[in-house]
C-alpha cells in the first residue's frame, strides 16, 4: 500500500507474522492510540501502525502530546481516554492502574513476555500494577526501550589527542583527569530541559548507584524501602558531583550546569576547538547533534563503564514506554496482539532509533551499525535496570528528584538534599 | 470545503443561537407580563424586575456551570486523598508544613506586587504616549505583538535573552550575557539567581501584560472628553500635568479594571515558571505548585486541589475591593 | 493688557468651510461681543483664538505677534466653555483652583481667590461636590468661576449665562461687568445669544453671519445704524418690521409710501436719484405708536402678547422677509407697547414712529450715508 | 483634537520615548524573528545579533573524501573550497581539533599521516598526499572564517508546508470565530444589566465574576470533561466553545461592564423615554458606543483561543478534523521540543492572524465615540 | 390627553433633601412652565415627572393613575434634556427617528415627521451629520427635533432653548406655542430661565424656591399680584424694588412712607391695624417715571445703562435685600425708562410710580387681600 514503508515480502523482515495478522478482520473498528511522540517520532510510529491497519483494515488513529501526562490523566479521569496508551513512565500508568483506569492485558500476555523478551520476568514485573482492588495484574507491555548508559564523543578528537576509549569506570576518571591536565575540559553536562529541568541528573545518579550498589539496592532505593536518605544513595549522588560539581571537568564550569539546556548540550563536543570532550546521554541524544552529524564517524558512543574493582558486572540503565489499554475494545485487543508480532518492532528497528528485547525480532534488519551496536551494549549487560526515576512516585521521580538535583548541582549539600526528597517521600506514602 | 461550510454554518446557528434567546425571551416576557390592560403597572414592575435575569441567565448559566462547578468540586476534592478517600484538612495540614508552598506563596506575594503595579505602569505609559503620535497605532501594534506570540514562542524568546555560557562553552547567546560581557562585566546566570531570578521571571510576564493593559487603558483614554483635556491645557496645564491630574483620574476605573485583572492573571502565572524554571532555585510560584501535584507524575488531586482553594482565597480582598467599588458606583 | 488682530482668518473642517476672511482688531481692555445666528462660527473663532482650533488661513496676533502656532497655554488666556467642560473627577472647590495649582500659587492665595469667586457665583455651598451632583445651572457657574480665579490677559465666554435664571444672569453679567472695570486692562471676547447681555456688556459687538462679519460696532450704533437689514432684524428683539415700498420723495427727509399703503418719513438724506427705487422701510417695534394722525401701517391686531410690563401686538402684514427675522414678523408687523393693552385684540389700530427711528434699506443695505 | 502649536520639542520627546519604549519591546522578539530563518546550530551556538553582520567563526569542514584524490604527476591532489557557498574569507586555519587555528591562510601544514594540507584566504584547499589514499571520509579542515550573515527559509518551509497545516488552520478558525462571539454577546448582555438594571444583590454579582476570574483552568478540565462525556457532546467543537465561553467570560463580563458603566446616564434615559425597551436600547445604543471594549476585549479572547492549545487537546478530538494549528505546530517539534528554529518560525506564522485582527479591530479604538452626546462634567 | 397630579411629592438625594412637599395639579392641555433659582430642583422635578428619577415619597398620577413606579418609556412622554443627551453615533437624521423607529413606524411617515421638524428647526442642512459636528444651538435644536417628532402625551422641555440666539429663540418659541395649538390635548412642561419665554408660552407659571413651590399662576397674576418678595423679584427682569418703610395711612390706598423720605402710595386696603407695620414698596425698574411732583425716591443717577428701546438708571438708595433681588438692585433703585437717556448721568431725578402698579410687602408676604 502507499503507506507502507517496506514493500510486503522484500528484505529480511519477518513477513509471516505479518501475514498472520490478517487473520484478524477489524473493519471499521477504530483504534486511537495517545503518547508523547510528536515530529519525526510520531512518523515514525505511524509506520509502523500502518501494517497494522493494512493487515486488519482497522483504523488507528495515532496522536502525540507535549503534555501527555497531564492529557492522559484528564482524559481518564473525564471519562474519555484513548483506547491506547503510551506512558513514558511506568510511575503514571501504575497509578492509573490503580484507579482503576487501565485494562488489565490477558493473562497469557505475561507468559509470552516472559518466554520472547530478553529479561522477560523483569518486563512483567515493570508492567504488573495493583490495579483498583488492589489485585496485581498484568497491565503495562514494553515496546521500544532505550539504554541510557552511554558516553558520547568525537573519535576524531580523541584521536587528534591521542586519547583511547575508557574500558573501566577509573580509566574514564583518569582520562578526565587528563584531558584536564591538558588543559582541556572533559564533559559537557546540561540539565536544563524547562519545566523538566534536572531529569538528566537523575539518570547520572542512577548509573552511579548501579556502579556503586548492587542492584538489589538499587531496586530498594525505587521502592524507597532503601531511603533516599541512606548514605549508599548519598554516595552515588556524590560520584554524580564528582563530575558534575568539578569547574575544571565540566564545560563552562559547574555553575553552568543546571541551566545549560541539555539539548544544546552535546553542541560542545562538535565545536571548534572542542568545549568538551564526553557527553553521558541516552540514546536518543544524536537527534540534537549539527545537522548533518553522522553518528559512528563523526560522533560516536562508548559504554559508560563500571568499576572494575567493585565487580558489580556491567550494569545498564534503561528505559521504554509502556502500553496500556485505557479503553478496552476489540481492536484495542488486536492491537497490542500486534506488538507481539516481530513485523511491528522490526519496520522501527529498520528505520531508525528502535531498541527492543523481543528476542524473536531478525536483528538483520537494523540498518544502522550504531544501534546494532547499541543492542550489543543491551546485550552484553550483566544487569539491566529501569530508570529508577519513573519507577519512582511522580511526586519524587519527576518532582523533587528533579529539582532536588537541580540544588545539588547548584551547591547544596548531597545529605541535605537526599534529606529533603526523603521527606516529601514519606509525606507521600 | 465541507468544513467551512460546516464551521460557517455552526457559527452562524450559534451566534444567531444566542441572538435569538436574547430576543424572543424578552418578547416572552412582554407577552407574559403585558404592559398594557388592568394591572399594566404591575405587569410592567415584575417583567422589570425579571428581564435583567434574563440578560445575566446565559452568562450566570455559562459561569456556574464552567467555573463554579468546578471550583466547588475542586474544594471537595481538597478534603481527599489519591485514593479519593476523604481526609479532612489534612491536605491543609501538610500544605501549611511544605517549604515549597512557604516559598511559593513568598514569591507569588511578590508577584502580586510588582507585576500588576509594572505592567499597569508601563502600559499607562505607552498608552498615553502613543496616543500622542502619528505612528502611534503601529507602535501599539509593536508593544502589543508579546501578547500575540504563543506562548511557546515566548520562552524561546527569553531564553535567547537570559541564556548563560560558561567560560569555554563558546559566545554568549544570550543577549543580556553578551550585552553584560561587551560593557566589560562577567556573564551570569540569571534565572538561577537567588532572588533575582524571580525579578526577570517577573519581567516576561510585564512584558507581555503591558499590551493589555496598553489597550485596555488606551480605549479608555480615548472616551475621555477631550473639552476637559482643552480647558486643562487652557488652565495651563503641562502635557504631564494633563495626563497625571486629568486623565488619569477619568480613568481610574479602567486601571482598577486593568489592576484587577492582571493580578488575577499573577494568580494563575504557570506557563512561565513552569517553562524557564519549573520553579526551581527559588523561583517556585502557587500555580505551578498546584500543576506539579495535580498532573506530575502520579496525579494527587487532593493536594492540587488545597492548593487552588488558597490561590482563590488570596483573591477575596480583590473581590472585596470590587464589591465597594460597585457599591459606590451605585450610590 | 493684550491686543488681538485677526487678519483674513478662515476656518474650514475638511471641505465645510465655516469661516471665511475674518478682520478684526481688539484692542486692549475691550470687551467684544459676537453674536450671531447658531451654527455661524462663534464658538469656532473663539476656540481659534484660544487655540484650540488650527487655523486654517490668516493670521492671529496677540500684542502684534503672531501666534498661530503657539499653543493654548502660552497665549494667556482663559475660556469658560459652552458645555462647561468641567472635571468630572475633582470637586467644584478643586476645579477651580486647578489652573492655580498649576502655577503653583501658594495656597492661602488660591483658597483666598476660590472662596472670593465662589460667594460672588453662589456656589459656596457646593464647594466639596463633584460637578455630577450639580445642576446645569450650578455647573454653568463653576465654569465661570475657574476663569475667574485665573487673571488672564484675554477672557473668553462661550455663552457663559445661558443657563442661569434671570436673576443669576444679572448678577452674573454684572459680575462680568465689574470684573471688567476691575482690570481694565484684560480683553475679553464674550458670545452670547441674549441681546440685553450683548447691548449691556459690550463696547463693540461683532455680528457674525454668512461665513463672515456682517458689521462691527458699538451697541447703540448697531441699533440705531444698523448697516444692512439682517443686522437690523438681529439686533433687537423683537426683530425690526421690515415693511415693502417706493422712495416717493427725496431730500433731507426721505419719503417712503408702502405697498401696504401706509408712509413712512424717516431722517435720512437722498438724492433724486434715489426716486422711485423699491426699498424696505424698518421700524421697530418698540418705536411703534399709536396714532390718530398719519400711519405708517394700520391694521387689525390678531395675538395680544401681555408681558407685564409691555404688549406685544401681532398685525397681519405683508412683509418684507428677512434673513434675520423671526417667523413671527415675517407675516406679522409686530408693536411692543408700553404698560398692558389686552383689550386691543381684535381692534384695528394705526401705528406710526418717530423719523429719526425710521430706516430705509435698499437691497438689504441701508441707504444711510 | 487639532491644536494650535503642538509642535514643539514635546512631541519630539514624545516620540524618543516611545521609540525607546517600543525598542525595549521588540527587541526581545526581534531576536526570535532572526531566529527564525537561521538553522538550529546557528542558534545553538552564536547569538542572534551577530547573524545580522558578517562575523568571524571557527568552523570544522571535511574535505573531499581522500578516494577523489588525483594523481598530480608524483602525488595525488585533492582540490575544493570550504565554504558551502563559495563566498568567505579565512583568516587562519588548522587540522586538528588541539590547533585549530596553527596556520595562517597559504601556510603548509603537514599531517601526522604525511600528507600536506593548505587553505587560502578565499578558501580554497589542496591536499597533497604522496601516494594514493583511500577512504571515503575526509579530512577534517579546522578554520577560521569570516562568514557572511547567512539566513534561510527552510524553518518558514517547514511549517508553513508541513502536511494538515491548510486543514488546522480551518479547525482553528472553526474553534476560534465562534468562542470569541459567543462569549462577547453573552458577557455583553449581563454587561449591560449589570451596569444598567436595577437588580437587587447586582454589587455581589459583580464582584462573584470578578472572583472567578482567578480559577485556574486546570481545575475545571477533568470535571468540564467528565460533564461533556456525560451529557453526550463528547470532544466537539460545541465543547470546546461552550468551554472557551466560560473561560472567557468572567473577564469579558468585567470589562465591559466597567466600561458601560461609563456611559453618560443622560444617553441611555433618553433611549428610555423614547419608548426603547432595554433589548432595544442595548442594541441600538450601548452596542455602539461598547465598540472600543467590546474590540478590546474580542482581540483578547481571539488571541487567546488562537494561541490555546491546552484546552484544545482537552476539549477537541484528536482527528484530523479537529487538531488545531498549535497542535500541528506541537507535532513539528520532536518529542523532546528542541527545535527552536521550528518554534521561533511557527510563532511568527501563527501571529499573522492575531495582529491583523489586532490592526483591523483596533480602528474602534476611537477617539470621542461620545462627543457631542451630552455637555457638562 | 392627560393631566397630572403631584400629591406631596418629595425628593431627597441620599441626605440632601432637594424637593419638599410639592402639591400641583396640572391639567389636560395645559402649558405649565417652572422657573425658579439655578438648583432649585425644576430639572430634578421634570425627571421625576418622566420616571427618570425615584419619587422619594409622594406620589404623581398620570390620568388619575399612580404612576410612581411605571417606566419612563410606558409613561407616554417626550423630555428635551438640558444636556442634550444626543445619540452621539447617529446622525440627525437616525437621533430625531429613533423613538418613531423604536415605534415601528412606517418609513414614509418617520421620514415625513422627521423632515417637518428639521425644517421647522432649521437643521435640514444637518440631518446627515454627527452630533459632534454641530453647534452648541444646532445639538440643542436636534434635542428639540426629537421630542417634536414624536406625539406624545406629555412633552417635558427642560430649558430647550438655551443656547439659541434671539432669532431661533423666538421661532422656536413660536413653533413651541404652534406645537401645542396644534395639539390642545397634549400637556407641556417647561422649564426656563427667561423671563419672555415664561411669559409668553405659560398658561402657568410654577415658581419654585426653597424646595417647594413658591406661587403658582397665570403669567399676569404673577406679575401683578405676586404673593411674596421672593416672586415679586423673580418675575420681571430687573428685579423688582423693595424700599423699606412704614404704613403711615391705611384705607383702600395705603401709604408707606419710606425710611428714605420719599412717599409711595399703592392701591391696596389696609385697616387701622396695619397702621405704623415696616413694610417694603415694591416698585418694578419699568413703572417708575420721572415726576417733578410728589416723589417716591429721589436720587442722582450713577449708572446709566442704554439698552436702545429702553434705558435703565441705577440710582444708589437703602434697599430692601430680598432672596430673588439681583445683587444690583440690593445697592441700588433701578428704573428704566423708555427710550434714550443718556444725558440723566450724574443728574438727580424724582421719580413716582402709578398707585395701581405698587406692591407692599410685610414680613415677605404681599399685604394684597
Ligand atoms: N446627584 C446629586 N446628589 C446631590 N445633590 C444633587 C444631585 N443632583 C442634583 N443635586 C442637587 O439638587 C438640586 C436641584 O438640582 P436640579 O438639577 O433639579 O436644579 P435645576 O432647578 O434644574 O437647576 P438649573 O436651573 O441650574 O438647571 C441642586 O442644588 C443640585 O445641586
Ligand atoms: N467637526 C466639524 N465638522 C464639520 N462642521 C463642523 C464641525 N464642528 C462644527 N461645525 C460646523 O461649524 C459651524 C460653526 O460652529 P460653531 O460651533 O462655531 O457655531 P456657533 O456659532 O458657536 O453656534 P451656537 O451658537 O449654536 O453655539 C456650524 O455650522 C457647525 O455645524
Ligand atoms: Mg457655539
Ligand atoms: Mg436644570
Amino acid at each position: 500500500d502507499q503507506h507502507l514503508k517496506f514493500a510486503p515480502g522484500e528484505g529480511a523482515f519477518s513477513w509471516d507474522s505479518f501475514e498472520a495478522l490478517k487473520s484478524m478482520d477489524l473493519s471499521g473498528e477504530e483504534i486511537s492510540i495517545l503518547g508523547p511522540w510528536l515530529g519525526p517520532d510520531k512518523e515514525l510510529i505511524e509506520s509502523v501502525v500502518h501494517y497494522f491497519e493494512e493487515a486488519t483494515g482497522a483504523d488507528v488513529e495515532y496522536s502525540g502530546s507535549d503534555s501527555f501526562e497531564q492529557q492522559i490523566v484528564i482524559d481518564a479521569e473525564a471519562g474519555s481516554p484513548p483506547n491506547i496508551a503510551i506512558f513514558p513512565q511506568p510511575g503514571l500508568a501504575a497509578d492509573l492502574a490503580s484507579k482503576g483506569l487501565l485494562a488489565p492485558l490477558p493473562a497469557e500476555t505475561a507468559d509470552w513476555i516472559r518466554d520472547n523478551y530478553a529479561a522477560g520476568q523483569s518486563w512483567v514485573d515493570l508492567g504488573t500494577y495493583a490495579g483498583a482492588d488492589g489485585a496485581e495484574a498484568l497491565y503495562g507491555f514494553f515496546y521500544k526501550v532505550d539504554v541510557k548508559s552511554l558516553v558520547w564523543y568525537v573519535p576524531e578528537n580523541f584521536e587528534d589527542a591521542g586519547y583511547d576509549v575508557p574500558q573501566t569506570m577509573e580509566e574514564l576518571k583518569a582520562l578526565t583527569d587528563q584531558i584536564v591536565a591538558d588543559g582541556e575540559t572533559p564533559w559537557c553536562i546540561g540539565l536544563g530541559s524547562g519545566g523538566a529541568t534536572g531529569w538528566p541528573a537523575t539518570d547520572w545518579v542512577e548509573d552511579m548507584m548501579l556502579r556503586i550498589n548492587t542492584p538489589e539496592d538499587y531496586d530498594a532505593w525505587t521502592t524507597n524501602e532503601l531511603p533516599f536518605d541512606d548514605p549508599k544513595v548519598i554516595a552515588a549522588i556524590e560520584e554524580f558531583g564528582a563530575f558534575a560539581r568539578n569547574d575544571d571537568y565540566v564545560s563552562g564550569g559547574a555553575g553552568a550546569v543546571a541551566t545549560t539546556d541539555f539539548r544544546d548540550s552535546p553542541q560542545g563536543l562538535f565545536a571548534s576547538p572542542p568545549q568538551c570532550y564526553m557527553h553521558r546521554q541516552a540514546s536518543f541524544i544524536p537527534t540534537f547533534f549539527p545537522e548533518g552529524t553522522e553518528v559512528g564517524v563523526d560522533a560516536d558512543f562508548f559504554y559508560f563503564p563500571a568499576y572494575a574493582e567493585k565487580d558489580l558486572g556491567k550494569p545498564v540503565l534503561g528505559a521504554g514506554t509502556v502500553w496500556a489499554i485505557t479503553n478496552d475494545s476489540k481492536g484495542a485487543q488486536a492491537f497490542m496482539e500486534f506488538l507481539k508480532s516481530p513485523i511491528a518492532h522490526e519496520v522501527w528497528m529498520a528505520q531508525k532509533g528502535f531498541l527492543t528485547p523481543h528476542t524473536g525480532v531478525n536483528t538483520e534488519v537494523y540498518t544502522d551499525p550504531t544501534v546494532a551496536k547499541m543492542n550489543g551494549i543491551l546485550l552484553n549487560a550483566d544487569t539491566f535496570r529501569f530508570d529508577g526515576s519513573d519507577l519512582m512516585p511522580g511526586a519524587i521521580g519527576a518532582g523533587v528528584f528533579w529539582t532536588g538535583m537541580v540544588d545539588y548541582a547548584g551547591g547544596k549539600d548531597a545529605a541535605e538534599v537526599a534529606a529533603s526528597i526523603q521527606s516529601t517521600w514519606e509525606s507521600i506514602k | 470545503m465541507d468544513q467551512l461550510l460546516f464551521a460557517v454554518s455552526t457559527i452562524i446557528v450559534g451566534v444567531f443561537g444566542c441572538v435569538a434567546y436574547f430576543y424572543f425571551s424578552n418578547i416572552l416576557l412582554d407577552r407574559i407580563y403585558p404592559a398594557k390592560g388592568p394591572n399594566a403597572g404591575a405587569n410592567i414592575n415584575k417583567a422589570n424586575a425579571i428581564r435583567p435575569w434574563l440578560f445575566v441567565l446565559p452568562a450566570l448559566l455559562v459561569l456556574s456551570l464552567y467555573l463554579v462547578y468546578p471550583v466547588f468540586s475542586t474544594f471537595f476534592l481538597s478534603m481527599r486523598d489519591t485514593r479519593g478517600e476523604f481526609v479532612g484538612v489534612d491536605n491543609y495540614v501538610w500544605l501549611a508544613g511544605d517549604d515549597k508552598f512557604r516559598e511559593s506563596l513568598g514569591n507569588n506575594l511578590l508577584w502580586l506586587v510588582i507585576v500588576p503595579a509594572a505592567s499597569t505602569f508601563f502600559g499607562l505609559v505607552a498608552a498615553g504616549l502613543t496616543d500622542r503620535i502619528k505612528w502611534g497605532s503601529v507602535a501599539q501594534s509593536l508593544i502589543f505583538m508579546p501578547m500575540a506570540i504563543s506562548f511557546v514562542g515566548a520562552s524561546v524568546i527569553w531564553k535567547f535573552i537570559y541564556d548563560y555560557r560558561g567560560d569555554n562553552q563558546g559566545e554568549q547567546i544570550g543577549l543580556l550575557n553578551a550585552i553584560v560581557e561587551g560593557l566589560g562585566g562577567t556573564a551570569q546566570t540569571w534565572i538561577t539567581m537567588p532572588f533575582w531570578n524571580n525579578i526577570f521571571l517577573m519581567i516576561i510576564l510585564i512584558w507581555i501584560q503591558t499590551g493589555f493593559a496598553m489597550v485596555i487603558l488606551s480605549a479608555a483614554l480615548k472616551g475621555i472628553s477631550e473639552e476637559t483635556i482643552e480647558a486643562a491645557y487652557l488652565d495651563g496645564a503641562s502635557p504631564l500635568q494633563i495626563f497625571f491630574k486629568i486623565k488619569i483620574p477619568q480613568i481610574w476605573g479602567t486601571i482598577a479594571v486593568v489592576w484587577t485583572t492582571i493580578t488575577v492573571t499573577v494568580l494563575k502565572v504557570f506557563d512561565i515558571v513552569f517553562a524557564m524554571t519549573n520553579g526551581q532555585w527559588g523561583t517556585q510560584v502557587l500555580a505551578n505548585l498546584m500543576y506539579d501535584w495535580m498532573f506530575r507524575g502520579s496525579p494527587d488531586f487532593g493536594r492540587g486541589s488545597a492548593i487552588v482553594m488558597v490561590i482563590m482565597v488570596l483573591v477575596t480582598p480583590v473581590m472585596i475591593w470590587n464589591i465597594s467599588n460597585a457599591h459606590k458606583e451605585n450610590r | 493688557m493684550a491686543n488681538l488682530t485677526l487678519t483674513n482668518v478662515v476656518k474650514t473642517y475638511g471641505k465645510v468651510n465655516v469661516l471665511r476672511d475674518i478682520n478684526l482688531d481688539i484692542s486692549t481692555g475691550e470687551l467684544i461681543v459676537f453674536v450671531g445666528p447658531s451654527g455661524c462660527g462663534k464658538s469656532t473663532l473663539l476656540r481659534m483664538i484660544a487655540g484650540l482650533e488650527k487655523i486654517t488661513d490668516g493670521t492671529l496676533q496677540i500684542d502684534g505677534e503672531v501666534v498661530n502656532d503657539v499653543p493654548p497655554s502660552q497665549r494667556g488666556i482663559a475660556m469658560v466653555f459652552q458645555s462647561y467642560a468641567l472635571y468630572p473627577h475633582m470637586t467644584v472647590r478643586d476645579n477651580m483652583a486647578f489652573a492655580l495649582n498649576i502655577a503653583k500659587k501658594p495656597k492661602a492665595e488660591i483658597d483666598a481667590a476660590v472662596d472670593r469667586a465662589a460667594k460672588a457665583l453662589q456656589l459656596d455651598p457646593y464647594l466639596d461636590r463633584l460637578p455630577k451632583a450639580l445642576s446645569g445651572g450650578q455647573r454653568q457657574r463653576v465654569a465661570i468661576g475657574r476663569a475667574i480665579v485665573r487673571d488672564p490677559k484675554v477672557y473668553l465666554f462661550d455663552e457663559p449665562l445661558s443657563n442661569l435664571d434671570a436673576a443669576l444672569r444679572v448678577a452674573t453679567r454684572i459680575e462680568i461687568s465689574q470684573l471688567k472695570e476691575a482690570m481694565p486692562e484684560s480683553t475679553m471676547i464674550y458670545v452670547t445669544h441674549d441681546q440685553v447681555e450683548a447691548m449691556t456688556l459690550a463696547d463693540r459687538i461683532v455680528v457674525l453671519a454668512n461665513k463672515g462679519i456682517a458689521q462691527v460696532g458699538s451697541p447703540l450704533e448697531l441699533y440705531e445704524r444698523p448697516r444692512t437689514e439682517f443686522v437690523a432684524q438681529f439686533i433687537g428683539s423683537p426683530a425690526m418690521n421690515l415693511l415693502p415700498g417706493t422712495i416717493t420723495a427725496t431730500g433731507p427727509q426721505t419719503e417712503v409710501t408702502l405697498d401696504a399703503g401706509g408712509v413712512g418719513r424717516a431722517d435720512i438724506a437722498t438724492t433724486e436719484a434715489d426716486m422711485g427705487k423699491q426699498v424696505n422701510l424698518g421700524v421697530r417695534p418698540e418705536d411703534l405708536v399709536q396714532t390718530d394722525g398719519d400711519a405708517i401701517f394700520t391694521g387689525k391686531v390678531e395675538i395680544v402678547e401681555a408681558l407685564g410690563e409691555v404688549t406685544l401686538l401681532y398685525l397681519p402684514a405683508k412683509m418684507s422677509v428677512g434673513e434675520g427675522a423671526d417667523s413671527a414678523n415675517q407675516t406679522h408687523l409686530l408693536a411692543k407697547l408700553p404698560g398692558i393693552h389686552e383689550q386691543l385684540k381684535g381692534q384695528t389700530v394705526s401705528l406710526t414712529a418717530d423719523p429719526s427711528k425710521l430706516q430705509i434699506f435698499h437691497d438689504g443695505v441701508t441707504m444711510r450715508g | 483634537m487639532e491644536m494650535a502649536g503642538t509642535k514643539s520639542r514635546l512631541t519630539w520627546a514624545v516620540n524618543l520615548a516611545v521609540g525607546f519604549l517600543v525598542l525595549l519591546w521588540i527587541i526581545p522578539t526581534f531576536g526570535l524573528l532572526v531566529s527564525s530563518f537561521r538553522d538550529r546550530d546557528a542558534i545553538s551556538t552564536s547569538g542572534w545579533w551577530t547573524a545580522l553582520s558578517a562575523s568571524e567563526q571557527n568552523v570544522i569542514v571535511r574535505a573531499d573524501a581522500p578516494d577523489n584524490a588525483r594523481p598530480d604527476g608524483a602525488v595525488w591532489v585533492l582540490t575544493g573550497n570550504v565554504f558551502d557557498s563559495g563566498s568567505g574569507n579565512v583568516t587562519a586555519f588548522g587540522i586538528t581539533s588541539r590547533e585549530p587555528e596553527a596556520f595562517a591562510p597559504g601556510e603548509v601544514a603537514t599531517h601526522a599521516r604525511g600528507h600536506q594540507i593548505t587553505v587560502e584566504a578565499n578558501g580554497d584547499y589542496r591536499i597533497t598526499y604522496p601516494e594514493e589514499p583511500s577512504g571515503n571520509r575526509g579530512q577534517r579542515l579546522f578554520v577560521r572564517a569570516e562568514s557572511p550573515p547567512s539566513f534561510t527559509l527552510d524553518n518558514y518551509r517547514e511549517v508553513m508546508f508541513a502536511e494538515g497545516m491548510g486543514k488546522a488552520l480551518l479547525n482553528t478558525l472553526t474553534v476560534t470565530i465562534p468562542a470569541t462571539i459567543i462569549p462577547i454577546l453573552v458577557a455583553a448582555f449581563a454587561a449591560y444589566a449589570l451596569a444598567w438594571m436595577e437588580m437587587p444583590g447586582r454589587a455581589l454579582l459583580i464582584a462573584a465574576i470578578v472572583g472567578l476570574l482567578v480559577v485556574p483552568l486546570q481545575v475545571a478540565f477533568i470535571p468540564l470533561l467528565k460533564l461533556h462525556n456525560n451529557i453526550g457532546i463528547g470532544k466537539g467543537y460545541l465543547g470546546i466553545w461552550l468551554a472557551h465561553t466560560g473561560f472567557g467570560l468572567p473577564l469579558a463580563v468585567f470589562l465591559l461592564r466597567n466600561y458601560m458603566a461609563g456611559l453618560p446616564g443622560e444617553i441611555i434615559e433618553s433611549a428610555r423615554v423614547d419608548g426603547a425597551s432595554d433589548f432595544a436600547i442595548f442594541r441600538k445604543i450601548i452596542l455602539p458606543l461598547s465598540f472600543p471594549a467590546l474590540a478590546s476585549f474580542a482581540i483578547f479572547q481571539f488571541l487567546w483561543v488562537w494561541n490555546d492549545l491546552l484546552v484544545a487537546k482537552v476539549f477537541l478530538g484528536t482527528g484530523e478534523d479537529q487538531v488545531v494549528m498549535t497542535g500541528r505546530i506541537v507535532d513539528l517539534l520532536g518529542s523532546r521540543g528542541g527545535d527552536w528554529e521550528i518554534l521561533a518560525a511557527s510563532a511568527f506564522v501563527s501571529i499573522a492572524v492575531p495582529i491583523a485582527v489586532f490592526f483591523s479591530l483596533q480602528r474602534y479604538l476611537v477617539r470621542g465615540l461620545l462627543a457631542g452626546s451630552v455637555k457638562g462634567g
